[in-house]
């Protein structure tokens, strides 16, 4: 089967690739970018863990075709850190201990930094039903809802 | 000898006691020497038993010391998830 | 000098809760879990299963697989080795079906190619041929006389006579006089309770990646609870020798249990074998579902008599388990489990170990007790319910504690129950009102907890700093408590110590990070690894002030001499001591070898509130606290952590997840969208009581806390919506139809 | 498979119309994608119709309705300031679909070509009298949403032709729709039961009604004895009653793994009372 030339930003980095067209935007991420943050836990969009951002909008990597990234804008966990300096989400959940294994961890956090940048100030609930699509195992969720929380407060604070 | 408790699905092997006494100042000891004095309980022992002295629950180590007045209680074999 | 760090007050750094060493990892997703690993030239691989729950396997054609472009190595039974025997045997069968498929989803045969693509088209045309058999997947239609048998002569010694072939294993034991306790009661409450098998639900598949050449020797890198025994099976598997497979466990992404054997690494390993090249293999999340090791389904009788008084005088429990098409199931667990959290006169308690046309069933999480909870936690709040008791008083009467005898007949040393009891009943939840609607259910839980083998590792640098090295993959911030311990014992800051997971050729054999062990045993070798380190560094202090070793001793960091005849010595950091060893006899190490008995028991109670739509049957957790011992909890907030985590799989086993197997035998929600656990939205925020009874088997007084977080909830829950509706629930899960349907029943 | 990108629905049609073997149209992918990966379908042509200029626009009809482009996600429904002023039961409908990430990516007009019997937004579209704009080797026609499944899986689309927008009809005063669903967890399940309902008032009065069901028969089902039941009569507890007998009445639902017969009739009448409540008190002003 021939391959696909495709054109795309990956955390504002121009990158190209050949894929196959049945790849997904994770295949492609993971297997031909080396971008390994974004995890494959289900591959059917029920658990969140390849969580990436396309053109600003957060979506389901295993969900999306690598051939349909011609031209987008990717956004990955390993692109959330500027430099040296964390975001404060990433500073937050370590220091609440709001992962355990850590495989949910990066897309739980895409997620949360986009519901942030949407709304600055969520409500608990807002919180839990924005990131129900991502699955955690380990936690219970205690500790994440708490650590988006205090993130965005102290997001407000500063700006 | 040292009392060993079994627990009762044991008790058919060994003409419906619920306690055989045995040698042995270790648990290593004490399970050879139910090896050897009540051959029907082999089976058991081979897949595997864990054993309680004086309320402590042994998984697997035979070094083990047990006293002559121990309380000796034969376990089914302790697993973790 | 024999130096014993042994204390339960007055820590420096034990008890404090700083940032896990792994956690700048975890945040930027450069951490290195199972399938994030690549090798030069590495193959992708693909396992065929069968469709079929249980089928003579007649033919495997798999030449138009290999014929294929790309396709490097199809393995098949024959690749492995010949003439194992038990437990051996049992996982290789798994790994892959001899001539016959035991269930649906059991591998047959597998594929390495270029591509995964490549991988899964070749699965495609390989070409099996079938003769459909007689299936059975319900634990009590497994046991009926006209039940097909899975595999004749499975039976072990311990099952008495004229049961069915499928009953593989039988445990039995309690004391005194069962009927005579009952005929003192003034209430005897007797029902049925079943639960479904549910899954681990770990988000990480399994994940591996193999290399091995003719030659015997091997490298795998896999997630895995525990690597020693993954080189070890896998060798038996393979026909290797043990020490010439190394095996690196990754990242862990969750394992709850379900990673403590193995499914796909020996068929990586003998595709490599195959292809003499590297081989990756992941598992789809449908994968998991049919072919990694659920936890059993249960079908179970519990009888208990009361006086008015709340005085429990008998207690009978029959507990039937499936464990799939391999013996294993827990029900000795199960059977000690039920009733341990009470003193009683007399109790009995059977377990059965059944096998059905299902996928061989792996540990999860405190295997065995919970289910067991839920029956006995029920009947027990169905007899406070109808003698207008308090269930934590009727508890706390009825309570283990030390020097009682528990129901499977060992004096119980110092254990906890008690206290937790007492901090429930003190907590605000329990005397919070409630709305209409709601209901709330305690009930309290137990977990052995387990030591094993420990190998543990530690190295000083020159500038004072310390290396761990352990053998038990970090599941939950493990790694933080050991260097919390280890900086205690040295008294150098936290921060000063990296704790990392040892390869299988790096340190000596580790049992698997199970039982809630790692803490405890992995905690006390390391303390003792860190004493003998202490130790050295006196020695050298002594050299230096050329005083005997016995004259010094070691507080915070500095080695000291120990009085007036020691004689006028500035105390020696650790750093000067350090900074020149290689000079004053050389790098200063401790190493720590044992099998820890005495890992100490753990109970818990948890208080429930739930809320029931009357119209629909929906249940919703409005509130939950989780209060249990921990004997001293290292680091407070990966405690609460393992409370938080045990609970909210306890939800989800208690309110939805269950497995669904077809008429044809056939699993029928095998992904994240059918098997449903809890979300984010489901659940409250889950509050926490650590209570510290200190283990005299542990030094700093671990216990075990990973498992018996998750022994309450299925039976907490269960009383809270049985509470809401007014009607007994005696099936798990309590999916909305089930509560509707009781809510009919009470209504008429 | 073959991945095609068309800049035209010329050129998609002309695509679709000659292809062999199995053909899907990609849009949000959250459906195609699954089966893909279940190996459920692999398409033999995939066409990838978001290059095509207007796909992605949320438009006011001439009329005082709404043009739906067959890219539009859920995401950007919700986002939009006017659709959900009018139509706020088939914003949520489509809202309630999976995850934020989802959200991201799926159409309403994937969920009516679906043919899914559970698919969340379709008994919100059949209330609202949404029609699904098509083109083909043989032109354009409309077909309004109710018809467009035929059965599990299959739609009554011809070979070549392809959606290319949803209409909604001009809200109109004192109207108002709603719709829920019944789902075991809070959220990332499929419907066990949904209703979807659509009215218009004059005071207390309601004058029009549309309801429908999903998830209790093959497709989505319009129940148009609802005009017997409401029309003419206020939302008391009698007429409350009556249409959860209706909604009961018309459910020809499975027994399967997501739930009953018996019990999916039951909800069905249970959320026909509560979204009658909530259409009708939109209807009379309340704000969505």
């Amino acid at each position: 089967m021939s391959k696909t030339h495709v054109t795309t930003k990956v955390n504002g980095d121009e990158v190209e690739f050949l894929c196959d067209p049945r790849e997904t935007l994770l295949d492609v991420l993971r297997d031909r970018l080396g971008l390994t943050g974004a995890k494959e836990g289900c591959g059917t969009g029920d658990c969140g863990a390849c969580s990436v951002t396309v053109d600003g909008r957060l979506v389901c990597s295993c969900l999306m075709l690598g051939v349909e990234a011609e031209g987008k804008e990717i956004g990955t966990v390993e692109g959330i850190a500027q430099g040296e300096t964390l975001h404060p989400l990433q500073k937050k959940f370590i220091e609440y201990a709001a992962l355990q294994c850590g495989i949910c961890t990066p897309g739980i956090l895409i997620a949360a930094k986009s519901l942030l940048e949407k709304n600055p100030a969520p409500t608990e609930t807002e919180v839990r039903y924005w990131l129900a699509g991502n699955l955690c195992r380990c936690t219970g969720y205690d500790k994440i809802i708490r650590a988006v929380m205090d993130t965005a407060a102290e997001m407000r604070e500063a700006s | 000898m040292v009392e060993v408790r079994l627990w009762s699905g044991l008790r058919p092997l060994v003409e419906g006691r619920d306690s055989v006494a045995v040698e042995g100042r270790t648990v290593g000891q004490i399970l050879t020497a139910l090896r050897r004095d009540y051959p029907a309980l082999g089976p058991t022992l081979d897949a595997g038993v864990s054993v309680a002295v004086d309320g402590k629950m042994i998984a697997s180590s035979l070094t083990e010391p047990v006293g002559e007045d121990s309380e000796v209680v034969l376990m089914a074999r302790l697993k973790g998830g | 000098m024999a130096l014993d760090s042994s204390k339960t007050t007055g820590f420096k750094y034990v008890g404090t809760r700083p940032n896990r060493p792994d956690g700048l990892d975890k945040v930027t997703g450069r951490a290195k879990f199972g399938a994030d690993a690549t090798a030069p030239g590495m193959l992708f691989a693909a396992i065929k299963r069968s469709p079929h729950a249980h089928a003579k396997i007649v033919k495997i054609d798999a030449s138009k697989a290999l014929a294929m472009e790309g396709v490097k190595a199809v393995v098949t039974r024959a690749d492995f080795a010949e003439g194992l025997t038990g437990e051996d045997w049992n996982i290789l069968e798994n790994v892959m079906a001899g001539d016959t498929a035991l269930y649906d989803g059991h591998a047959v045969a597998a594929v390495a190619a270029t591509s995964a693509l490549i991988a899964k088209d070749a699965i495609k045309a390989i070409e099996v041929e079938y003769q459909i058999l007689p299936h059975v997947t319900d634990v009590d239609k497994a046991i009926e006389p006209d039940a097909p048998v899975i595999r004749a002569g499975a039976a072990d010694a311990s099952v008495p006579e004229g049961l069915h072939p499928n009953v593989v294993r039988y445990y039995e034991s309690g004391h005194g006089d069962v009927e005579a306790g009952f005929a003192e009661a003034d209430l005897v409450i007797e029902e049925h309770f079943t639960t479904e098998a549910t899954h681990q639900g770990y988000i990480e598949p399994h994940a591996c990646l193999g290399t091995l050449g003719g030659d015997g020797k091997g490298e795998l890198w896999c997630c895995t609870q525990g690597h020693w025994n993954v080189q070890k099976v896998c060798a038996a598997l393979l026909g290797l020798e043990t020490s010439q497979l190394r095996v690196t466990a990754s990242e862990i992404g969750g394992g709850f249990g379900g990673k403590t054997t193995v499914f796909i690494e020996p068929v990586a390993l003998a595709l490599s074998r195959k292809a003499n090249r590297p081989v990756k293999l992941v598992m789809t999340r449908s994968e998991v579902f049919r072919a990694s090791g659920p936890t059993s389904s249960t079908s179970m009788n519990v009888k208990i008599g009361m006086k008015k008084d709340g005085t429990i005088t008998a207690a009978q429990g029959i507990f039937r388990l499936q464990g799939g098409a391999f013996p294993g199931a827990p029900c000795d667990m199960t059977a000690m489990c039920a009733f341990a959290p009470y003193n009683l006169k007399n109790v009995h308690q059977v377990g059965y170990d059944v096998i059905t046309n299902r996928p061989k069933q792996a540990a999860y999480r405190a295997p065995g007790s919970p289910m067991a909870a839920f029956a006995v936690e029920s009947v027990m709040d169905e007899l406070c319910n109808q003698l207008g008791l308090d269930p934590i008083e009727v508890r706390l009467k009825n309570a283990s504690h030390e020097g009682t005898t528990a129901n499977f007949g060992i004096t119980w040393p110092r254990i906890g129950l008690v206290e937790t009891l007492e901090a429930a009943k003190a907590h605000p939840h329990y005397a919070a009102p409630l709305k209409p609607g709601q209901g709330r259910g305690i009930s309290c839980g137990f977990w052995f907890n387990h030591g094993g083998e420990t190998s543990v590792s530690l190295a000083m640098s020159e500038d004072g700093s310390a290396q761990i090295m352990v053998g038990t993959p970090d599941i939950g911030g493990s790694r933080a408590s050991m260097a919390l311990m280890a900086a205690e014992v040295l008294g150098i800051p936290y921060e000063n110590i990296r704790c990392t997971i040892a390869d299988t050729s790096s340190l000596g054999y580790n049992e698997i990070s199970h039982g809630s062990r790692v803490t405890y045993a992995s905690g006390l070798a390391t303390i003792k690894a860190a004493e003998a380190a202490v130790e050295e560094l006196c020695r050298r202090a002594a050299a230096k002030w050329d005083i005997p070793a016995e004259a010094v001793y070691w507080e915070d960091g500095y080695a000291k001499p120990s009085g007036p005849n020691a004689g006028d010595h500035e105390p020696l950091h650790i750093t000067e001591l350090t900074a020149d060893m290689g000079a004053t006899g050389g790098p200063i190490n401790g190493h720590f070898e044992a099998t820890p008995e005495g890992a100490g028991v753990s109970f818990a109670t948890h208080i429930v509130d739930a809320e029931v739509d009357p119209e629909t049957g929906a249940t919703k957790v409005v509130r939950y606290t989780v209060v249990q011992d921990a004997g001293k909890a290292i680091h407070p907030t990966y405690v609460e952590g393992q409370f938080q985590g045990g609970a909210a799989q306890g939800i989800g086993w208690a309110l939805n997840e269950e497995y669904i197997y077809g008429e044809d035998g056939r699993l029928q929600n095998a992904g994240f969208l059918d098997y449903r656990i809890p979300v984010a939205s489901d659940l409250p925020f889950i509050d926490t009581v650590i209570v510290e009874v200190p283990n005299p088997g542990h030094p700093f007084g671990v216990r075990g806390v990973g498992e018996t977080s998750i022994c309450p909830p299925l039976a907490a829950i269960a009383n809270a919506v049985s509470n809401a509706v007014g009607v007994r629930m005696r099936q798990l899960p309590m999916r909305p139809a089930r509560v509707l349907e009781a809510l009919e029943s009470k209504n008429g | 498979m073959h991945y095609y990108k068309p800049a035209s629905f010329a050129e998609a049609v002309a695509l679709a119309a000659g292809a062999e073997g199995i053909t899907r149209i990609l849009a949000g992918g959250t459906d195609v994608l699954v089966q893909m990966r279940a190996d459920i379908v692999t398409p033999d042509t995939l066409i990838d119709i978001k290059a095509i200029p207007g796909t992605h626009e949320i438009a006011r009809t001439a009329e005082g309705g709404w043009r739906i482009g067959v890219a539009v996600t859920g995401a950007e429904m919700s986002e939009h300031p006017e659709l959900g002023r009018d139509w706020p039961g088939v914003v949520e409908a489509m809202d309630l679909i999976g995850s934020t990430q989802v959200q991201g990516r799926a159409t309403p007009i994937g969920n009516l070509c679906n043919a899914s019997p559970a698919a969340d937004s379709v008994p919100a579209m059949i209330a609202a009298g949404a029609v699904l704009n098509v083109i083909g080797p043989d032109g354009s026609r409309d077909i309004p949403a109710e018809e467009v499944p035929a059965g599990p899986g299959k739609t009554t689309l011809k070979k070549g032709e392809i959606a290319t927008a949803l209409t909604l009809p001009p809200r109109g005063q004192n109207g108002g729709d709603a719709y829920q669903r019944f789902i075991p967890r809070t959220e990332m399940d499929i419907a066990v039961v949904g209703c979807a309902l659509n009215l218009t008032v004059e005071g207390d009065q309601i004058t029009s009604a549309r309801m429908a069901l999903g998830a209790v028969a093959p497709t989505a089902l319009l129940i148009p004895a609802v005009t017997e039941v409401l029309v003419g009569k206020t939302l008391d507890d009698d007429a409350l009653a009556a249409l959860a007998a209706l909604a009961e009445a018309n459910c020809n639902p499975i027994d399967d793994k997501r739930g009953t017969v018996k019990f999916r009739t039951h909800v069905a009448g249970v959320l026909a009372r509560r979204v009658a409540q909530i259409a009708y008190d939109r209807a009379k002003g309340a704000k969505a």
